[in-house]
């Protein structure tokens, strides 16, 4: 597009300039309908939060427009679509599911666009064999650290030497489920049993009834969602042989609605995630604000990742931006430069530094411990 | 038929809107669409969504009473308008009063912001009901001012309401096609420009009224045309109808190609669909099968990831296999269902869906087909070398589905077999004895019925580049139902206004969020009220009289 | 049809082949598994109670389907959402904070009789809004038209309780009488299933007496067999049908406080998978039938339950718990083929040529 | 005249009840006979039988030169050259009048759907025969111009002709018509009977047919059979029948209802 | 004051335009026959008067009552009662079943008590086959239950169409000889006929309906030896 007076870009991939009034325009593509809403919407708000934390970037204000992924590959292929036919837009925080990661990673790839991710954690994208693509950050914790993390916890920590694990077909959960037996047989455990239930099951009693009798396992690691994950923690508490084992989960509930679905039977239980800091004085902040804006505490933990990535991104807009006058000028792959660059970013969630793929969490995975009903780091 | 309304049933009528607009506010609705301003500092969506249910009872009350003199209606508009505001006055001193967003989570001080215009609650409500009033006699006055003028204003409100409310794509178009300078003059950040919609407005009513005056001669001009000229423009007309399909990604840009594509794949289904529900009447409400079929076919045979074949098959030469995969499935799955009817067959087809998703993503094929993770790297469709990647490219894939698709399903319909699935469709056990054979007709309707399915999941896969076994579910299934019945079962032209409807409206709607699914489903049952039929129905052909009729055409 | 069918050599083979399958496969995997003997029989006694009473519910929810369906023949999509709405409703008003105020652990057995009763309230005021609004107008239009707006309805509610109360799953209290188990002839039964279940049975025995026996649930019979004639009768047909409705969904409102009571925890989406599930209950079991639905659901309940592991695990499936769902509608295709009708279904009344 | 249609002790069972019980006839070639005998009497299933509908318990049916057709199916029976109109009416209510008597023509359609979608020069010229002869079949039976019409928005009267056109199409041997006359007035019995001995005269095909009118059934059989609890209790002709007092006290009465007058005879 | 008075009703299906302004009386304690070709609106007319339709203009009364608009269930409470075209019994209801449903708008235990002897002593067949399917009676069978089920309205005004349809000519006699019994103890008839002659031998006077409008309206005995009558609707040259 044309530029502002006095500029001319020289970005290999083209720059968005931002003309007077204008705002800094940034899409999120994260799944707002459907059964897996919970996880768009708490990371939209997230996205929202730092928006209005970060308040303007050179007198241009910063607007979000949100879009659907639909947790799916034809809702990110679309949204990935709309959102690169405008040009205005510098940055996408996206997706909520790794399938709609995919195709939307590479259509913003091909136009030129970044991307950070909260809650992609499938490996293929960032594996530069399989789906990874330039312009492609995230925030949320490959796969392979949390899985492995929670395996050396269970193995080394707990002492544990025999366990099962749980997925119930979503890909997160699978691959999350995969990488832990695999590292907790590696280390020298045995897995009794790896299973798997489906999305909207309710009845849990029958498989976690052939765990039981598979071993029964010290410790069962079912990183699925709050829903099923309310149903498995509860009902395994009703199952004979499986009242001593140690339950343990992941990110995905760590959540005060997966605190109230697990309820008492929750007590003592174990999860892999983010190293929330909650003492840090920022994200007591964003609770304030969270409950304030929102009328409700916090969906899942994505917000936390959301909110991360979209700061990443507005640093970095504000980094390489060119302020011109009333024009502000962010050239496409000085941005991507900016964030390939990311490290020792303080985020809720940690400390973050980009890998060469993209992979920016920090790579501390913390296990908390819900004890009365708040969840406690115990590790490291 | 005209009707006499007492007091009370005029105030049961605004409570209803009321309790309508209340439902909206409630789940949050019309505080999101207020985030999204239609004209510049005036008013947003959600101030339309706020008005909308007043004002809708107000006219069609006022529409169907019967009374002399404008004062009646005009009076029972405001009532109806301000008795719909009470419940909302309720909701904002609550709000007020306790904390109701404990329940209900989504009635924010946004929303009460919203409804009480930033007052204080008495202010605010004294200004909500005289807004509603007033609302309510506007609607009410159109059922009094006369046509020549009502129509203009109809048409000049809907037309600035729709471009405004679709702005956020316009936007696009105008910048790529208009350039950024026109942008300014139309549109303000990215609602309208109160200026431009001044004059948009002024310039439809204008165009109204002239039209209204002069367009009649200009049909009649039409009509009494000579027929070898109306001939000409009637083919001239589907000439240029052809040439807009043809060029229509340049038209469209980047993003409503994809929508386009979008809507193509669900019309190869469709028309699928519609020769086993449409034509044979053989109730599938598993369809999704096939779909999946053909995509994992495609994905097994050319994905260049870890899963795949890589036997060198291309999207060309992987394409046919797809589609012989899902017949023969088509056929498979076919003949245990051939003795069930009704709903019977159409629970037993759901859980055919249901198997094959569940199979696709569980462990036991993790090797062949992915499991949870899905087939990647899947390559575009190359055409004499060239990679179709983008939108625009991959259109002409999916418009050349579609038009063997419509071709073939035209022919089968036209042909004895078409007629064999109708009598099936309306009589099973007469149609077997008129001397046909159930199995076959049964069979061929399941097997062409997944072979377009097919052909639309191996399309879909290479255009996806990815597949995943949760693209596969039951909602396909029912949203390729619902547009085939929403179209006008049997009908050929019923699929493509189905899919617009069904695909191409909800992927325009992205902006509802969480609430599209919730304005389909308003869609669904809307549509179905008001055309039970379908919107293009069937019309079946003229067969005794036709060739008089073509005699006499030709004759003049 | 069955015996034209067996008329045809070829196809009768494939159905033959795919009997003898399927019932080959079960058989195999059962003898295998029980070779491998890995459970106690306890498991598998837990196993069955487990599926005993989740087929409970499945029957509750499936007599509202196959009463909507006996009266007008179309299959109602939408009353999942009438089994969600209620109990929704129910634990955001009543139930949390009954829990929170403690007087659910003070008087647990009136709070539970009104949640169950708020719970009826709404799920009975929602089908009749539904019936109202998207069904009543399409009265004598074409059958795929209502399974349409059924569809939209279904749509409808789930994402409007969404809009309402959030989208997050949200906690059902715990009652400390309802909480362990009991034993049962030797068996250990968690209370909350045992009271699915004698809850289940008694609706299912008042209900069927109800219709059968009663003045007025004959006259829905009547309505469900000839509309005109039946009001040539007296029968206000709108309102038989508006009570078959009210008690469709008074079932799906039992079977979503049992729901709650058993798995507490509820979520706007919870009426979809079950919905589905009672739906194909109801056809297995003949619909239009009411023992049949109840018969279906206990039927679909237990082979979901019991059959990942009877024939599957020996069969050294990978993670046979995904694939109950495959057990459940292989079953289906099963049974439609030898009983075309479903269980308990009559005989599709052969029209007379 | 040799016997185109002959059954020989067919019994049909439903459970416990025998509703057709070793029914035995012979039609002749080219005539015109009937069934008739009390409701119930098994009448509408032993030509359920004879169409395929259902298959006999017992015995045989033996059709046009010692063809057996008991236990084929419908579909196989019409290609032998049987076809049937309904007692309750069933046409094809959503296709037009033309569609329903192209349908009937199925038995005698060749060309391939693959024919279809490349619009052959045989397929074009099958379908334009087709057509062809389904208008000449609608003017037949004085449809003329009805032919576009749904079939369900027919008059009565009308719906009844198509079906016999739709029967017609198949080109039939043998016709059988259940009740044709149900539900017309005296006035249109006597037309339509009219038409039946046009069509075995003009057409030369042989007609059986089930009939409660006894001035259409006595009007033009030329053989009668008399059925009564699944059994046959007298055969005959119409004037043998008439005086037959097994006959008029099981079927018949005082012969008020029939307009006959029974004592006089004819 | 006649019992019934429809005067000039129009009524559609749709875009059809069936009934071209009907009008007709019927007096207490009259039989009344309505004769006419297939499709000339016998059996709308009784639809249109039974509230199953609703006429667009016109107006009926019956016992001094507007009753346009009235649904048809409320109409059965005013003792007005219709054996519908092609029976309609109730197949999955048991005969005594299907006779329970025809007092459905009643409440006096005696007076039902006392219709149903009555409904048995006509039709002795059905208190034989009292526990049996109705679906699976005879023709004859069904075409007694459905006028007895409308007898156990204890109606004022019964209206049959088409009785003998279908019927072995035994059971005509029959059904007609209960028509005149029933009429005999107090009860109004209105009657749709193909078998006209049968139904002018019984009735008091006739109408004859030609698409959708009355051309013709006499006494019964008169209409018998009309000359129209006998060619068109008897059959007689
Ligand atoms: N599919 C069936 N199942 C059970 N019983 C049947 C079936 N079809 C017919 N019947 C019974 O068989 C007997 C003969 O019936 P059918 O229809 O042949 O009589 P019909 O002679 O045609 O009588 P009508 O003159 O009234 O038409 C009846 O008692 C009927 O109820
Ligand atoms: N449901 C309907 N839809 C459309 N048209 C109808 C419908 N029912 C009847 N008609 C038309 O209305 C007209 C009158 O029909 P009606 O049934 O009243 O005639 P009828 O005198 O009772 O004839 P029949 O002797 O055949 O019973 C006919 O032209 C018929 O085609
Ligand atoms: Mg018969
Ligand atoms: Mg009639």
């Amino acid at each position: 597009g044309p530029a502002g007076p006095s500029y001319e870009c020289t970005d290999s991939i083209g720059c968005v300039t931002y003309g007077p009034e204008e705002p800094v325009r940034l899409a999120s593509a994260l799944v707002i309908s459907g059964p897996n809403t919970d996880l768009g919407v708490d990371s939209q708000n997230g996205v929202e939060i730092a928006i209005d934390f970060k308040g303007d970037i050179a007198g241009h204000a910063i607007e979000l427009q949100a879009e659907d992924d639909g947790c799916s590959a034809e809702g990110g292929q679309a949204a990935g679509q709309k959102i690169v036919s405008d040009p205005t837009i510098v940055g996408i925080i996206g997706t909520s599911c790794s399938g709609a990661g995919v195709p939307l990673s590479k259509v913003m790839s091909d136009a030129g666009y970044s991307m950070v991710s909260p809650s992609n954690t499938s490996p293929a994208l960032t594996n530069p064999d399989s789906a990874w693509n330039p312009g492609y950050y995230r925030t949320a914790h490959n796969d392979k650290v949390q899985g492995k993390a929670m395996a050396d916890f269970a193995f080394e920590v707990l002492g544990v030497t025999t366990a099962a694990a749980i997925h119930d077909g979503d890909p997160y959960t699978e691959g999350l489920a995969r990488v832990f037996a695999d590292n907790f047989e590696a280390l020298g455990g045995t897995i009794v049993e790896f299973t798997a239930v489906n999305t909207g099951d309710t009845d849990m009693r029958p498989v976690l009834t052939a765990v039981a009798a598979a071993g029964p396992p010290e410790l069962i690691y079912y990183p699925v969602f709050t829903a099923e994950g309310g149903f498995l923690t509860k009902q395994a508490k009703e199952v004979a042989g499986l009242e001593e084992t140690i339950l343990a989960a992941a990110d995905g509930m760590i959540s005060p609605a997966a605190v109230e679905a697990v309820g008492e039977a929750g007590e003592g239980m174990y999860f892999s995630g983010p190293d929330l800091g909650f003492e840090n004085e920022l994200y007591n902040t964003f609770l304030e604000t969270h409950l304030e804006k929102y009328g409700t505490e916090p969906l899942s933990v994505f917000h936390a990742h959301a909110f991360d990535a979209t700061n990443m991104i507005l640093s970095c807009v504000e980094e390489v931006g060119v302020v011109d006058g009333e024009y502000l000028h962010v050239g496409r792959q000085a941005l991507r430069d900016c964030l390939d660059a990311t490290s020792g970013y303080d985020g809720i969630t940690g400390t973050l530094t980009c890998n060469e793929y993209g992979d920016c969490a920090d790579p501390q995975i913390t296990v908390s411990q819900l004890t009365a009903g708040e969840y406690e780091v115990v590790w490291p | 038929m005209k009707k006499t309304f007492t007091t009370k049933e005029i105030i049961n009528k605004g409570l209803l809107a009321g309790a309508v607009v209340l439902s909206l506010s409630v789940i949050g609705f019309i505080a999101l669409l207020a985030e999204r301003e239609l004209i510049k500092g005036w008013f947003s969506l959600g101030h339309i969504f706020l008005v909308a249910s007043p004002f809708a009872f107000a006219y069609v009350t006022t529409r169907d009473m019967e009374y002399e003199g404008n004062a009646k209606p005009l009076q029972t508009g405001f009532i109806i308008g301000a008795v719909a505001s009470i419940p909302l006055i309720v909701l904002s001193f609550l709000a007020v009063a306790i904390d109701i967003r404990q329940f209900l989570s989504n009635v924010s001080p946004a929303l009460i912001e919203l409804l009480t215009f930033g007052q204080t609650p008495v202010l605010g409500s004294i200004l909500l009901l005289l807004l509603f009033g007033i609302i309510g006699v506007f609607a009410a006055s159109f059922n009094i001012i006369p046509e020549n003028i009502r129509h203009p204003l109809v048409n000049a409100l809907v037309w600035t309401l729709g471009i405004a409310t679709f702005s956020e794509i316009l936007l696009s178009r105008v910048r790529s096609l208009l350039g950024r300078g026109l942008v300014k003059v139309i549109f303000s950040g990215k609602s309208l420009n109160p200026i431009f919609a001044i004059v948009f407005f002024a310039a439809v009513f204008g165009f109204t009224i002239w039209w209204d005056k002069r367009g009649d001669s200009f049909k009649e001009k039409l009509e009494n045309l000579a027929p070898a000229k109306r001939k000409q423009l009637s083919q001239g007309q589907s000439i240029l109808l052809m040439l807009v399909i043809l060029f229509l990604p340049l038209i469209l840009g980047s993003y409503l190609t994809e929508v386009a594509n979008n809507v193509g794949i669900y019309i190869l289904m469709g028309l699928g669909l519609n020769i086993v529900v449409g034509f044979a009447g053989l109730l599938d409400l598993g369809y999704v099968a096939f779909f999946a079929i053909g995509a994992y076919v495609m994905g097994v045979l050319t994905s260049e990831g870890a899963l795949g074949l890589d036997a060198g098959f291309s999207f060309w030469t992987a394409l046919p296999i797809s589609v012989i995969v899902a017949t023969l499935f088509g056929i498979v799955l076919g003949i245990p269902v051939l003795g069930m009817r009704g709903d019977y067959l159409a629970i037993v087809t759901l859980g055919f869906g249901e198997i094959i998703r569940v199979v696709a993503v569980s462990d036991l094929f993790k090797d062949t087909l992915g499991g949870a993770q899905g087939i990647l790297q899947i390559p575009k469709p190359e055409f004499f070398g060239i990679e179709l990647v983008q939108p625009g490219e991959l259109y002409y894939v999916v418009l050349a589905g579609v038009l063997l698709a419509v071709f073939i399903a035209t022919r089968l319909r036209d042909s004895r077999l078409g007629r064999q699935w109708m009598a099936l469709r309306e009589d099973e056990d007469v149609a077997e004895a008129m001397g046909m054979n159930l199995v076959s007709t049964k069979l061929m309707a399941f097997a062409t019925g997944a072979a377009f399915s097919g052909l639309s999941g191996a399309i879909f896969a290479s255009k996806l580049t990815s597949i995943f076994p949760h693209s596969f579910n039951l909602l396909i299934s029912i949203n390729v139902l619902s547009l085939i019945i929403v179209g006008g079962v049997g009908s050929i032209p019923g699929v493509f206004v189905g899919a617009l409807v069904l695909v191409g409206l909800p992927e325009l709607l992205r902006e509802f969020a969480e609430y599209r699914l919730l304005i389909y489903g308003v869609l669904l049952i809307v549509m179905m009220l008001v055309k039970p039929e379908g919107l293009l129905p069937d019309q079946r052909k003229k067969r005794e009289l036709k060739s008089e009729a073509e005699l006499d055409w030709a004759e003049k | 049809m069955q015996e034209r069918i067996k008329q045809i050599d070829f196809l009768g083979l494939i159905l033959w082949v795919f009997r003898t399958a399927i019932i080959v496969a079960m058989l195999w995997g059962t003898i295998a598994t029980v070779m491998d003997n890995p459970y106690s029989a306890k498991a598998w006694t837990d196993t069955i109670v487990a599926g005993i009473a989740q087929g409970s519910l499945y029957a509750l929810i499936a007599i509202g389907y196959t009463l909507v369906y006996g009266v007008l023949f179309m299959i109602n999509f939408a009353h999942g959402e009438f089994f969600m709405s209620g109990i929704m409703t129910a634990t955001i008003f009543i139930a949390q904070p009954m829990s929170a105020s403690g007087y659910l652990d003070r008087h647990p057995i009136i709070g539970l009789l009104i949640i169950a009763v708020v719970t009826m309230l709404v799920s009975i005021g929602i089908a009749i809004l539904t019936e109202r609004v998207a069904y009543r107008p399409l009265r004598g239009a074409p059958r795929l038209v209502p399974l349409i707006t059924a569809i939209g309805a279904s749509f409808f509610w789930q994402y409007f309780f969404q809009g309402l109360y959030g989208s997050e799953v949200k906690p059902f209290p715990q009652t400390d009488i309802l909480t362990g188990k009991i034993n049962i002839g030797g068996v250990e039964i968690l209370k909350t299933q045992v009271i699915v279940i004698i809850v289940t049975v008694l609706m299912l025995i008042g209900l069927y007496f109800f219709v059968v026996k009663t003045k007025t649930g004959k006259s829905i019979r009547a309505a469900a067999e000839n509309k005109d004639v039946a009001r040539l009768m007296g029968i206000d047909v709108d309102r038989a049908i508006t009570l078959t409705f009210t008690m469709g969904a008074a079932m799906a409102g039992i079977a979503g406080v049992l729901y709650a009571l058993v798995f507490r925890q509820i979520h706007f989406f919870m009426g979809f998978f079950p919905g589905i599930k009672a739906f194909t209950a109801a056809v297995l079991g003949g619909i239009g039938s009411i023992p049949g639905a109840a018969l279906g659901g206990l039927f679909l309940g237990i082979f979901e339950s019991v059959g990942p592991g009877l024939f599957l695990e020996g069969l050294g499936v990978p993670s046979p718990h995904q694939l109950k769902d495959v057990i459940a509608f292989t079953m289906l295709v099963l049974v439609l083929i030898f009983r075309p009708q479903g269980i308990l279904g009559e005989a599709l009344a052969e029209e007379k040529a | 005249m040799g016997i185109i249609l002959s059954t020989k002790n067919v019994t049909k069972r439903f459970g416990g009840l025998i509703a057709v019980n070793s029914f035995e006839i012979d039609v002749k070639e080219n005539s015109i006979s009937s069934v008739i005998g009390p409701n119930g009497a098994g009448k509408t299933t032993f030509f359920n039988c004879i169409t395929g509908f259902y298959t006999p318990t017992e015995g045989e049916i033996i059709f046009d030169e010692n063809q057996h057709i008991q236990g084929l199916r419908p579909d196989q029976v019409t290609l032998k050259g049987i076809s049937r109109t309904y007692q309750n009416i069933r046409l094809f209510s959503k296709m037009t009048a033309i569609e329903n008597i192209l349908v009937g023509q199925h038995r005698h359609l060749k060309t391939h759907w693959v024919e279809a979608i490349f619009k052959t020069k045989r397929f074009v010229k099958e379908e334009e025969e087709a057509l062809e002869e389904a208008i000449r079949l609608l003017n037949f039976v004085g449809l003329n111009g009805l032919g576009d019409h749904l079939a369900h928005n027919l008059p009565y009267g009308a719906q009844r002709r198509l079906e016999i056109a739709r029967a017609l199409a198949s080109k039939p041997k043998l016709l059988l018509l259940d009740e044709p006359t149900a539900g017309m007035n005296p006035n249109e019995s006597i037309e339509l009977m009219h038409f039946i001995r046009q069509l075995r005269d003009e057409v030369g095909i042989t007609i059986l047919l089930i009939e409660h009118d006894m001035k259409v059934v006595m009007g033009i059989s030329e053989e009668i059979w008399v059925m009564d609890f699944g059994q046959k209790i007298a055969e005959g002709t119409p004037l043998e029948i008439q005086r037959n007092p097994k006959v008029i006290e099981a079927y018949l009465g005082s012969g008020a209802a029939s307009g006959l007058n029974l004592e006089q005879g004819e | 004051m006649a019992m019934l008075e429809v005067n000039d009703i129009h009524t559609y299906y749709g875009n059809i335009h069936a009934l071209k302004g009907i009008s007709l009386t019927v007096e207490e304690g009259e039989i009344v026959t309505l004769i006419g070709a297939n499709g000339a609106g016998k059996t709308t007319t009784l639809r249109t008067i039974s509230g199953l339709l609703t006429p667009r203009e016109g107006s009926i009364s019956y016992l001094g009552k507007d009753i346009v608009g009235t649904p048809a269930h409320k109409l059965v409470y005013e003792k007005m009662a219709m054996v519908p075209e092609g029976r309609g019994v109730f197949a999955k209801l048991s005969v005594m079943e299907n006779l329970e449903m025809g007092s459905y708008s009643r409440d006096d235990k005696d007076g039902i008590a006392r219709d149903l002897e009555r409904v048995f002593a006509l039709f002795p067949r059905l208190k034989e086959r009292e526990k049996q399917v109705a679906g699976t009676l005879s023709g004859g069978e069904q075409q007694m239950l459905a006028t007895g089920r409308a007898m156990m309205a204890s109606p004022r005004l019964l209206m049959l169409d088409e009785p003998s349809m279908g019927l072995a000519p035994v059971l005509v006699d029959a059904v007609f000889d209960a028509i005149v019994e029933i009429n005999k103890e107090g009860t109004t008839i209105l009657l749709v006929e193909q078998n006209a002659l049968m139904a002018l031998s019984i009735a008091n006077r006739g109408y004859v309906l030609q698409t959708g409008q009355i051309v013709l309206h006499d006494d019964a005995a008169e209409l018998k030896n009309n000359e129209m009558v006998q060619k068109a609707y008897l059959g007689m040259d």
